[in-house]
């Protein structure tokens, strides 16, 4: 008897977690490359979901077009594959006209940040409440591994094939930046600390920005001469970033040029969008 | 006892707001350009007033996007503006009238091309609005000539956008939008609007967003249970894309056939003086008010001059045209633009003459004008 | 020693439709459970395995799952 | 045009011409139950030069065309409109100017009518503001296009409250002037 | 001893960067876009061995703008794209078109509209490029069919676009963009190149970048001491915004022009087995291919059966098509799209039969596909 | 003899600034309405020109559309007006192809953070040679006084008829997250201070964001209630800023919502982007 | 006093073309020195005039300059 | 068509079935100095599914439609791609498959070449990435579309130096198998 009840307990604790229960599954597999680490991201964010108990009819996700961009085509949500670089204006439209919903925009560091970045931009600075998850992988995968925003200098890619001489986005200092009232970094290899990070940007109000540095073995892998996706995560993800506790005990030169990860601004004091335009109404229809 | 209609003297403009008003519009997203800047000016003052949203995006690209946003959420959406805006609102129009998202777009035409002429009247963006986004596109386009027509067109397009799931234009110059005339509001329910169908799925997991059972299937709101995709690839019944030939064929056709099919139902034109007519003039937009003038002139004169005015320019009324054509030994077409719907007049008259007559100087063609080239065929 | 007879090993199931054979359960489990077997991950040493559930957690595909 | 009668505002930006066709319009049209468009010229660079705006009105059916052919009666507020507009004037049709602004008087088939509005403006009243309404006056006597009861509902309708009694006057003295004038 | 010519397999989207290479192109910004990537890729490696500029821009918008500035700096300039692409940067288009800077805009179409088919091929954005952008704009498009053919049409862009100082698009379908053939890189020398006309004013201070003494007016580069202003808006001949009606009215008229002007230098076409054919089919790109095998069926068969072949669709060719129609009982327009060079062909020829021959589901039409139309004819 | 001296020293210390010997006179008067900040900006512009001692020939002005995009319409350089948001594309474009040129890019807030925040920002990441002057005056002059994104909370325009109720940009903020190298902020009323920080912008090599608060008494100032420009100059730029000097010894409570003056950042180590490809060309054409 | 009387007085030149009247010389002026004449900037008390050439640098219009 | 020779090349992707097409068409058309067409389909999502590539290779003049009607020879690699591609194969023409992997072999109106291929890369060879180029010297003895010597030196054009050897030996394989099976 107690060992059953030993037994149910542990069973409990190991019963896998049931993405089924957000997926289409007749859509998948998905089209992401073997190791590829959106499908990583996409599951933290399940988790998320799940944690924070979000109703899967109340759900937008919107996302622009890239590899990372075909996340809402897999789940079973309100679901936007808009266009390139335009989510956030798109989920902007949606969530302005009904605010109820809770919009989660999933997009690639090219979407985001090259295309997209006037969006990024003022939605940051609008404070309106949605979720963006960058799927940071320093490439643009979709189209076969152009440079990006955030492609690290000297890294090779399609078209800096003589090596990177641009300077990369910190797309969370942009963010920061602009407005966005909730900032955080973590990576596909971090995938608990992701979960964490995402619930608590879904619980925000305001506008919450992700940034998931994760990798695309096939086209950022191989012209960087990463011998698997495993070892890519390894490099970039686990070594190449630090936690913000780790970080406060660091000097700028012993962080170099790692990213901080972990909640990086968290500003509860701002009104959101959405909220503000309400007041408005109220204000206004008073005055009427 | 009703209560007497608002009348009032009116902007343009300001009458294509109120017309959006009466529509049922609760959304606007845009950005502002001249001369469409008071529409969006003044439903930032009205929209909050009867509870719904503006909001100015960060450029036209972000507008049209939010615009298209706010329609999938349920609401009817509308965004505003001029040549530049309309060509950067290209893409995501190509994705409205591929994801068969309605929603309506006011054009209020400027001198062209690039940044020209901005505070003269124009009629140069006809075919941009027809082929402007790349690829086959479907497209509704309406024209209106008075100031209280603005008003009804602009309930008539988001009627049209809503039963087509289409985006659809409302043209006019802006001699049209700056100029006031009298509107009288009609009471509500006076004018017909056509809101968005509902589906009459049971089981809302049932729901299909192409539902190839319909012609135009209804569009459920995001929000209401019906978990659907939406995507401007090509894509299935579903809404998911497909690489299947068969259904990326059936889907590009379909969205252009829905347009075609009904085109006598979206036609509108007004007929003056056609039955007999020798010389038919074929204008719309402001271009029509000098066309009028003139017909009625010429007439005078004993000319047997008629005017077709076209209230939908696409499609193309071809129809209406080529009967109003009849009994036409010329066709003159006055335009505000070195030649565009004279194309599509020469293209449905095969053996008419045609003769355009085009002004790009900032300035509105006259009756005079018009009259002298009546004139050369009496 | 009657304790380990009576471990009571985890389920490790690996959905072979699923599974695109990155490799990143195998060289991320942190008690060598997981092997290659050409283009599928294997279990090799299901005793060895903790139920620490990374194997899972990383897995891009949905592919792997620890059931006890 | 028989039913068509056509008025052009003119003067230089800022001093209300806008504004007077505005009204103008609105006396016909809303009061006075007619038919009336009004339209402007607006340039790119239009801050300060030359800015007009005009009125068609008619008795009954549509206005069809929108912009002035033939006019019949034309305000001018500055020497630079005058020279620039009054060449649309129909025969005889109806100048009025400001006598003091307008020295090089334009030659042809239409009866000039010459007031110092400008100055009567301030003069009388302490506002050149209102010199567009003191022309409102004006012409509505000289032209009888729009009742005056129409027209002081309109001007009204218009101006903030504060100023009612400010626009009020204007318009009388409008009115007044143009029957002296007339009887000139 | 001249060298022997490199001889190589090519893509299609290859032989278009060592077109532009050979033509001179020194500067290229872009935004990648599925199928036209390969065109930036190679000139990403290519330009900065030569000293040349590649500049990988944050969207499509600033990839055009950037190419506009690059060719006032002096450089020949290039960029690449797709439909969605080609969208986007419509107003920019518009702009290098109105200040009359020379550039050239590789298209290479996808399925559209919207996203459609990134990776499918078609020909529907015939009609997007001479009209996408607002306004009355001239346009000059050449449609290579053969991967040779994408080297030297590239160079014949560049130079048309330094001769009238113009925009100047190269479209080609994915098939062609992405298949290899041989080519011969010609000697430098052995194509014509074309530079930029300079200006013969002896005073730079006399220097007038829209000078109304030529047709089309030198334009100095930027740094070399003629200090002038370039606008969008319409502009008197020395670059400086006018609101001159006059002037705006010649600025709008002359840009079209010198395009309607020079149609014949600007015209090329194949023309096989045209001087008899009594069915005729017109046709570009790859589709062009498919017809090129299908007439030659047809002759086998006995029927008098004809391709005409634009290299040049805009202007388009309607004195050669109606050369090579003169004979014909039917003209077959077949194109990757639902019509519209057909709509241009049925304008042209006013009485004589016109039969498009559409197809969108993301394959080639086939040669076996033309065929049975042309039976129908026989 | 003395005397006559000292004439002469105090006449050159005040002979006027030339201006015309940079202007196209025959442009002038400008559009600009009476009380118009943007005059003051030009001038201030023109100074600091003069003190670095550019080559005219060698300056090109790239502007985009609004009432602050018509500067370049006024001076004898190689002028480029272009679209309304894409002067800093069009400008890389020059720059890029002719790194020898000096580029200043004269903007409004609106040209430059709203339709043309997506150029600013990768601009400013790229770290290319330019001066951006932005015309801060918190409205849409050119098409009649509509919200922008630097417009404060509250405040009226044509589109935020009830009150703006959408948060501001700290444009300085954007410009440094993004990676300008140089980022300075004056105002029109302290337009000597200007001239010293736009002298420090052009002689900056890299990207140089210079934000000048400057008034639109017509649009803004009407809406807003102030009775003139200068009652604007004094409220706005004088009152509602801080010299950085004076901000330094005050709590940032006690700076309160007024903006910062002065040079804010001035990185001279990051490599400008036009050197960067220059090392690039060098070190391929090694390797060929 | 002879130093009073051999002050050198500056030369204040306003362009009536250019000067488009926002009265910024004026309220800006330490001195006093201008004055609004309708629409234009006039010189009131050139003696008092400091040779500051504030008036010049916030001139938007390129209308005022002093002198020696 | 007289003068068309098809080929096509079909397998899954990461066969380097694209590479094959490109080396076969080089050695026709660079090495052989006849005229020759490279294409494949590229789906949006084709990574892993069927892949193929087609050459058409002709003896003089110009080919005009690039992709297969009538198809001389194809390869396939995997059951998948046989399935669905064998269908364009002409009388008489050619399907050369590998044995092990398609079993379900179509039956039609051309004579049907069976050869353990990949199993002979990985067996002879320690690499399987060399099927494609052991199909390349099967292909070219089969058909003598191309010579050996071109299709030596075509295929050493595209490999790694540090390859060299690797590959000619595939290609040698491919060649004596060919003879071998045309033996039986
Ligand atoms: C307007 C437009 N421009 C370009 C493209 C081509 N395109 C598709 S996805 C993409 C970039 C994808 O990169 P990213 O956003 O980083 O996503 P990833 O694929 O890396 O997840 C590009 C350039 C497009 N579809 N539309
Ligand atoms: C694509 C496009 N969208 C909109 C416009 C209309 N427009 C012209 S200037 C302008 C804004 C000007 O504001 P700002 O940049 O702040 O300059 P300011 O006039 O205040 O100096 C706008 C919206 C345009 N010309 N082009
Ligand atoms: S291309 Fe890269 S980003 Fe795209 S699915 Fe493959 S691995 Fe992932
Ligand atoms: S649960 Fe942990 S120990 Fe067990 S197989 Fe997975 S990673 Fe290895
Ligand atoms: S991580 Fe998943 S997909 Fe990768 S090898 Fe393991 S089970 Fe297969
Ligand atoms: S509108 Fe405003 S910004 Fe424009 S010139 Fe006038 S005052 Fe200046
Ligand atoms: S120089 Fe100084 S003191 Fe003299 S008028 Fe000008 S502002 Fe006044
Ligand atoms: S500052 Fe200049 S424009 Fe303004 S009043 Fe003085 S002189 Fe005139
Ligand atoms: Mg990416
Ligand atoms: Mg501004």
């Amino acid at each position: 008897m107690a060992e059953g009840a030993a037994v149910k307990k542990k069973q409990k604790v190991n019963v896998p977690f049931d993405y089924d229960k957000y997926l289409r599954k007749g859509k998948l597999p998905h089209i992401w490359c073997p190791g590829c680490g959106h499908g990583i991201v996409l599951k933290s964010l399940l988790r998320a979901i799940d944690k924070v108990g979000l109703d899967k009819s109340s759900i937008c996700m919107a996302s622009g077009i890239g590899c990372s961009s075909r996340t809402p085509g897999y789940v079973d949500f309100n679901t936007l594959h808009s266009l390139h670089g335009r989510a956030i204006a798109f989920a902007t439209g949606v969530k302005l006209a009904k605010p109820e919903m809770n919009i989660l925009v999933t997009i690639g560091d090219g979407d985001a940040l090259a295309i997209g970045g006037n969006h990024f931009i003022h939605a940051c600075r609008r404070n309106i409440d949605m979720t963006v998850i960058i799927y940071s992988n320093a490439i643009y995968g979709m189209t076969g591994g152009q440079v990006s925003p955030t492609t690290p200098e000297g890294a090779m890619s399609t078209t800096s094939p003589h090596g990177n001489m641009e300077p990369a986005f910190d797309a969370c200092a942009v963010a920061e930046a602009s407005g966005a009232s909730f900032v955080a970094r973590s990576t596909a290899y971090h995938m608990q600390e992701l979960e964490k990070v995402l619930t608590a940007a879904i619980e925000h109000k305001g506008m919450s920005v992700v940034e998931v540095l994760d990798s695309c073995p096939v086209y950022y892998g191989r012209q960087n001469k990463y011998k698997s996706a495993s070892h890519m995560m390894e490099e970039i993800e686990k070594k190449g970033t630090v936690s913000g506790a780790q970080a406060k005990n660091l000097s700028e030169e012993e962080i170099g040029d790692r990213f901080v990860r972990g909640i990086l601004k968290q500003d509860k004091d701002g009104v959101e969008y959405c909220d503000a335009y309400d007041n408005l109404i109220a204000k206004v229809q008073v005055k009427k | 006892m009703a209560a007497e209609r608002v009348k009032k003297l009116m902007q343009g403009n300001e009458a294509c707001a109120e017309g959006a008003l009466y529509a049922g519009c609760e959304f606007y997203a845009g950005y502002p350009i001249t001369p469409s800047t008071e529409i969006g000016e003044i439903l930032s003052y009205k929209l909050p007033l009867i509870g719904g949203k503006f909001i100015q995006m960060e450029d036209e690209i972000g507008g049209m996007a939010a615009t298209i946003g706010g329609s999938l959420a349920g609401k009817k959406s509308l965004t505003a503006t001029s040549g530049p805006g309309l060509s950067l609102k290209q893409e995501c129009i190509g994705f409205a009238a591929m994801a068969e998202v309605p929603c309506v777009i006011i054009n209020v035409m400027r001198g062209g091309p690039s940044t020209g002429y901005p505070t003269g009247p124009s009629q140069s963006d006809i075919m941009a609005t027809k082929w402007g986004t790349h690829g086959d596109t479907p497209v509704i386009a309406v024209t209106p000539s008075y100031v209280p027509e603005i008003f009804t067109e602009t309930v008539r397009a988001f009627n049209l956008a809503e039963k087509y799931r289409t985006p659809v234009f409302v043209l006019f110059d802006e001699i049209i939008g700056h100029m006031r005339e009298v509107v009288t509001i009609p009471h509500p329910g006076e004018l017909e609007v056509i809101d968005r169908a509902k589906t009459d799925v049971e089981n809302k997991e049932d729901y299909l967003p192409y539902d190839n059972r319909f012609e135009i299937p209804p569009l459920a709101p995001f929000g209401e249970g019906y978990r659907y995709h939406v995507t401007g690839l090509n894509h299935d019944e579903d809404g998911f894309p497909t690489n299947d030939s068969k259904k990326i064929d059936a889907g590009n056709r379909k969205i252009l056939a829905k347009i075609e099919n009904n085109k006598e139902d979206i036609w509108s034109c007004e007929e003056v003086d056609t039955e007999d007519a020798e010389v038919l003039v074929f204008a719309f937009g402001s271009s029509a008010r000098s066309a009028s003038f003139a017909v009625r002139e010429a007439r005078k004169q004993g000319i047997k001059a008629g005017l077709l005015r076209p209230l939908t320019i696409w499609p193309f009324p071809d129809e209406p045209l080529r009967k109003a054509a009849s009994k036409a030994k010329v066709v003159i077409v006055p335009e505000l633009n070195l030649g565009q719907t004279v194309l599509e007049v020469e293209r449905t008259l095969p053996g008419v003459k045609v003769e355009g007559l085009h002004r790009v100087d900032g300035e509105p063609i006259t009756p005079a004008e018009i009259l002298e080239v009546i004139d050369k065929y009496k | 020693m009657t304790e380990a007879a009576e471990k009571i090993l985890p389920r490790i199931e690996i959905d072979p439709k699923r599974c695109k054979g990155c490799s990143i359960c195998v060289d991320f489990c942190p008690t060598n459970v997981l092997e290659m077997k050409g283009a599928l991950a294997t279990v090799v040493k299901l005793e060895a395995c903790t139920r620490c559930d990374l194997c899972d957690l990383r897995c891009p595909d949905f592919a792997i799952r620890v059931f006890d | 045009m028989g039913d068509r009668y056509e008025l052009r505002f003119s003067g230089s930006g800022g001093q209300g011409m806008i504004l007077a066709g505005i009204v103008m319009a609105e006396a016909a049209a809303i009061y006075d139950n007619k038919v009336a468009v009004q339209s402007q010229s607006y340039g790119p660079e239009s801050r300060g030069g030359a800015s007009k705006a005009e009125v068609i009105i008619s008795d009954s059916g549509t206005i069809d065309y929108p912009k002035a052919t033939a006019i019949d009666c034309m305000l001018a507020l500055t020497q630079e409109a005058c020279t620039k507009y009054h060449g649309d004037i129909k025969k005889d049709g109806i100048l009025l100017i400001d006598s003091d602004e307008v020295k090089d008087i334009p030659e042809g088939d239409f009866k000039v009518y010459s007031f110092p509005i400008i100055e009567t403006a301030r003069g009388e009243l302490g506002k050149i503001i209102v010199s567009n309404i003191i022309s409102l006056g004006l012409i509505a006597e000289l032209t009888g296009i729009v009742s005056h009861g129409a027209m002081e509902k309109a001007v009204l309708a218009r101006v903030p409250v504060a100023f009612t009694e400010l626009n009020k006057k204007a318009l009388q003295i409008g009115f007044d002037k143009a029957r002296e004038l007339k009887g000139n």
